[in-house]
């Protein structure tokens, strides 16, 4: 009965969040174009080599990814504080750890379309060719993605309510994700070199656990960071 | 006192004096003795010498992360201040700590690697983890309610900790995975007593720095309850 | 291990020495200042409980 | 502090989760043992930020049923102290019980009986109204709510399908409005309530608060103004100098209203 109540809560919010972020095209445009435009500037670092672009693709698309993702974070709580939102949120009876999965499905769904374009971008700018075993490259990049928005999401609850926001949210994100960020560019890159080594599977065990773990953890230390 | 509130404390008990003399003294005798008994060795010359203040700083740095991290769960659990303060200060002289064991990796990795850095496990993960640290401090500055910094920064606190060891993992399979160079090889067991004299030392001065580092942020907190006890006195009097 | 180490390094091993002892006297000075300072506010503040 | 005067330990005991006793030592106890009857019971509730206290133990008891107005100069605390009693902050020192509910520990027990009207709207801009009050509602756990029939009574049916982001002030405080109806909470907590509503809405929102009070809900309302509440409120307490007294006649003239506007019961300040 209070979970079917929760899992209510939770739908709704995913449903709010979308909407509103769907209403304001921007939102959405702005994040991916930046995704895109990192990919570029990518590109123009590593420079006209073919080679030097393709070995580096796996590595610039996950940079780019988690720069246009940290965006993301920020602007869903931002949602929530323009007219004191947050406030009436919080005030809704019920399980907090619901607002917190609410705001990561919707933040999965909203980075996992930036991923669709921002990938589609770099297969093309990068030269990759898409190899046989790209069913897997999805799976570690859906798990990948995990990883980033559950700390990210966890994260933004704090810095989008304090003092410099902008700095804090990157400051405080970016070391914690060096596991997942290492995990998801070997295993992308050993994938797209028909992963000769055998190591992408070791990878993928690698952002399970980082995926459980930090799903478990932040799911319980939410609670003591929306409110007061 | 007034208000029945279990985040009301006195002044606290200062350190004993004795401890920080303790502290320097065996400091200054066990860098001593260690350099001056250690012979040159085959290998790596006078170099090895680094190892008397290199290791022991990671290793303190790294017992403050792990107070930090108690300290934080105590925090949660029981919601008292004071665990607070001590996961604090225990970050702050952990962070000094695992910012020295860097430096002292690169004094010590340019001439043996030939490289100041290197992206070995251990440098990684000491450096992963000062960067955690740097954001702890910084989160701590950048929130001004104290029940509301506590509970960040006990958040970001233990997530941090339990990175730690997936860092670890994960660039230790980064390197294997890439056939980076090996290890520095195990120590010798000859300069073992010298070492653990130097990290003996270096955590007595850790305990002594933590606590008179806690020592003063209680006394902050302290004259900000006695202005409080000054402000609320004579309440429904 | 590249270039050979025997003799040489003594620089390095001085310079971690001297960042050490700097760092620590500098902690030092540093922790034992704030200590007074909080002490002495703490002081300032009780007395003035006493005033009210 | 150190002298001898009244010095009040005000503890709360939780044995085996049989309920809380309190155990009151000290002189002159008046405070009345820990009842479920009481609405809102605010023991000593202080609060600071950064060094500056706001309120410095307040003493008030709402009964079930009873309606009671918090006046008080600018900053002295009042939206604090509402802010403390719905959960969204948490004291510095004191308890504060809601329909025996602990704020600190049983928060979501709070949060079913209150009914928080804010100052700011706290809606969604890019949302309708109607989805606005859907969300809601789903929040509050009563999706089948009659949301039409609240976006009626508030007078927004013309425009149940248009963002909120073009509303006026007032219609917006009309729409919030419209969710506390869908709430129907046990205690109100207004902020403010008649800050840009004209004529029918302040009418609106008398209706409202009577209604409740028929059905046995109590409400603190925080005003400026008490011509606005007239004849809604039981009784009138101030805040001053961060703690409740009972307003002097002067008080409620410096307020700009009159005091035939409301009841003054005998001996009002905050202990009853």
């Amino acid at each position: 009965m209070a979970f079917s109540d929760d899992v209510r809560r939770i739908r709704a919010i995913v449903w709010k969040d979308l909407t509103t972020e769907r209403r304001s095209k921007a939102g959405f445009n702005s994040v991916a174009s930046l995704g895109v435009t990192i990919l570029v500037l990518f590109g123009l670092a590593l420079g006209p080599d073919g080679k030097a672009l393709h070995d580096a693709a796996a590595g610039a698309l996950w940079l780019a990814i988690l720069f246009a993702g940290v965006l993301a974070f920020n602007r869903s709580y931002q949602v929530e504080l323009d007219g004191g939102a947050l406030e009436a949120l919080l005030l809704y009876p019920g399980a907090r750890w619901a607002i917190f999965a609410g705001k990561l499905i919707a933040n999965l769904i909203f980075v996992t379309l930036m991923l669709v374009i921002v990938v589609a971008v770099g297969i093309v700018l990068f030269s990759v060719d898409v190899p046989a075993t790209w069913p897997r490259i999805v799976l570690i990049m859906m798990l990948g993605v995990v990883g980033i928005v559950s700390l990210g999401t966890f994260y933004a609850a704090m810095s989008s309510r304090s003092r410099a926001r902008e700095v804090l949210l990157p400051l405080l994100l970016y070391p914690m994700l060096i596991p997942v960020l290492l995990a998801a560019m070997s295993a992308t890159k050993a994938l797209l070199f028909g992963d000769v080594m055998n190591e992408a599977g070791a990878w993928m065990q690698m952002l399970v656990i980082f995926d459980v773990i930090f799903l478990v953890a932040t799911f319980l230390a939410f609670e003591y960071v929306i409110e007061v | 006192m007034f208000p029945a509130h279990p985040n009301q404390f006195g002044p606290p008990k200062p350190a004993p004096a004795w401890l920080g003399w303790l502290a320097f003294l065996f400091f200054v005798f066990a860098q001593v003795f260690s350099v001056v008994t250690s012979p040159a060795d085959a290998m790596m010359g006078h170099l090895q010498k680094n190892m008397y203040v290199h290791v022991p700083a990671a290793w303190v740095a790294f017992g403050a992360f792990g107070v930090v991290l108690v300290a934080s769960l105590y925090f949660l659990w029981r919601d008292d201040e004071r665990a607070d303060l001590l996961a604090a200060s225990s970050a702050e002289v952990g962070s000094l700590f695992c910012g020295l064991t860097l430096v002292l990796g690169m004094l010590w990795g340019r001439p043996t690697w030939g490289v100041w850095w290197s992206w070995d496990a251990r440098l990684t993960t000491t450096l992963v983890l000062f960067l955690i640290f740097v954001g702890y401090l910084a989160l701590r500055s950048f929130v001004e309610d104290p029940h509301r910094r506590g509970q960040w920064s006990a958040a970001v606190g233990i997530l941090g900790a339990i990175n730690v060891p997936i860092v670890w993992m994960s660039v230790q399979w980064w390197r294997t995975l890439h056939q980076i160079q090996s290890n520095p090889r195990g120590l010798s067991p000859v300069y073992l007593r010298g070492l653990l004299l130097n990290v003996a030392a270096f955590t007595l001065l850790t305990i002594w720095f933590i606590w008179r580092r806690y020592e003063a942020a209680r006394y902050e907190r302290a004259a900000e309850h006695a202005a409080q006890a000054a402000a609320l006195g004579g309440y429904n009097a | 291990m590249p270039s050979g180490m025997a003799g040489g390094g003594v620089g390095y091993v001085v310079a971690s020495y001297v960042i050490t002892w700097v760092v620590l006297g500098a902690m030092l000075m540093r922790t034992v200042s704030s200590v007074r300072r909080a002490r002495a506010e703490y002081d300032q503040a009780a007395k003035g409980e006493f005033r009210t | 502090m150190v002298s001898g005067k009244a010095v009040h330990f005000i503890g709360v005991l939780r044995l085996e989760n049989k309920g809380a006793i309190a155990l009151i030592s000290g002189v002159s106890t008046s405070a009345p043992l820990l009842s479920p009857d009481l609405a809102l019971d605010a023991r000593g509730v202080a609060r600071r930020f950064g060094a500056r206290w706001v309120l410095r133990g307040v003493q008030l008891q709402v009964r079930a049923g009873e309606m009671v107005g918090l006046l008080g100069h600018n900053g002295c605390g009042k939206s604090t102290f509402m802010r403390i009693v719905a959960t969204l902050l948490k004291a510095s020192a004191g308890d504060c019980f809601v329909y025996g509910s602990d704020v600190k520990t049983a928060g979501d027990d709070v949060r079913h009986h209150v009914g928080f009207f804010s100052h700011v709207p706290g809606l969604y801009d890019d949302l309708s109204a109607r989805e606005n009050l859907a969300f809601a509602a789903t929040m509050l756990g009563f999706p089948s709510a009659d949301i039409d029939a609240a976006l009626e009574r508030v007078g927004l049916t013309h425009v149940t399908h248009e963002r909120v982001r073009g509303f006026s002030a007032g219609m917006q405080r009309r729409l919030s409005l419209a969710r506390l109806i869908l709430q129907r909470s046990r205690l109100l907590l207004l902020d403010e309530p008649y800050n840009n509503l004209d004529v029918a809405g302040i009418a609106l929102m008398n209706a409202f608060i009577r209604e409740l009070n028929a059905a046995g809900g109590a409400a603190l309302v925080v005003l400026h103004d008490l011509v606005p509440a007239a004849g809604v409120l039981d009784r009138t307490v101030i805040i001053r100098d961060g703690r409740v007294h009972a307003p002097t006649p002067d008080d409620l003239a410096h307020d700009g209203a009159s005091p035939q506007a409301i009841t003054l019961p005998a001996g009002a300040a905050g202990i009853s």
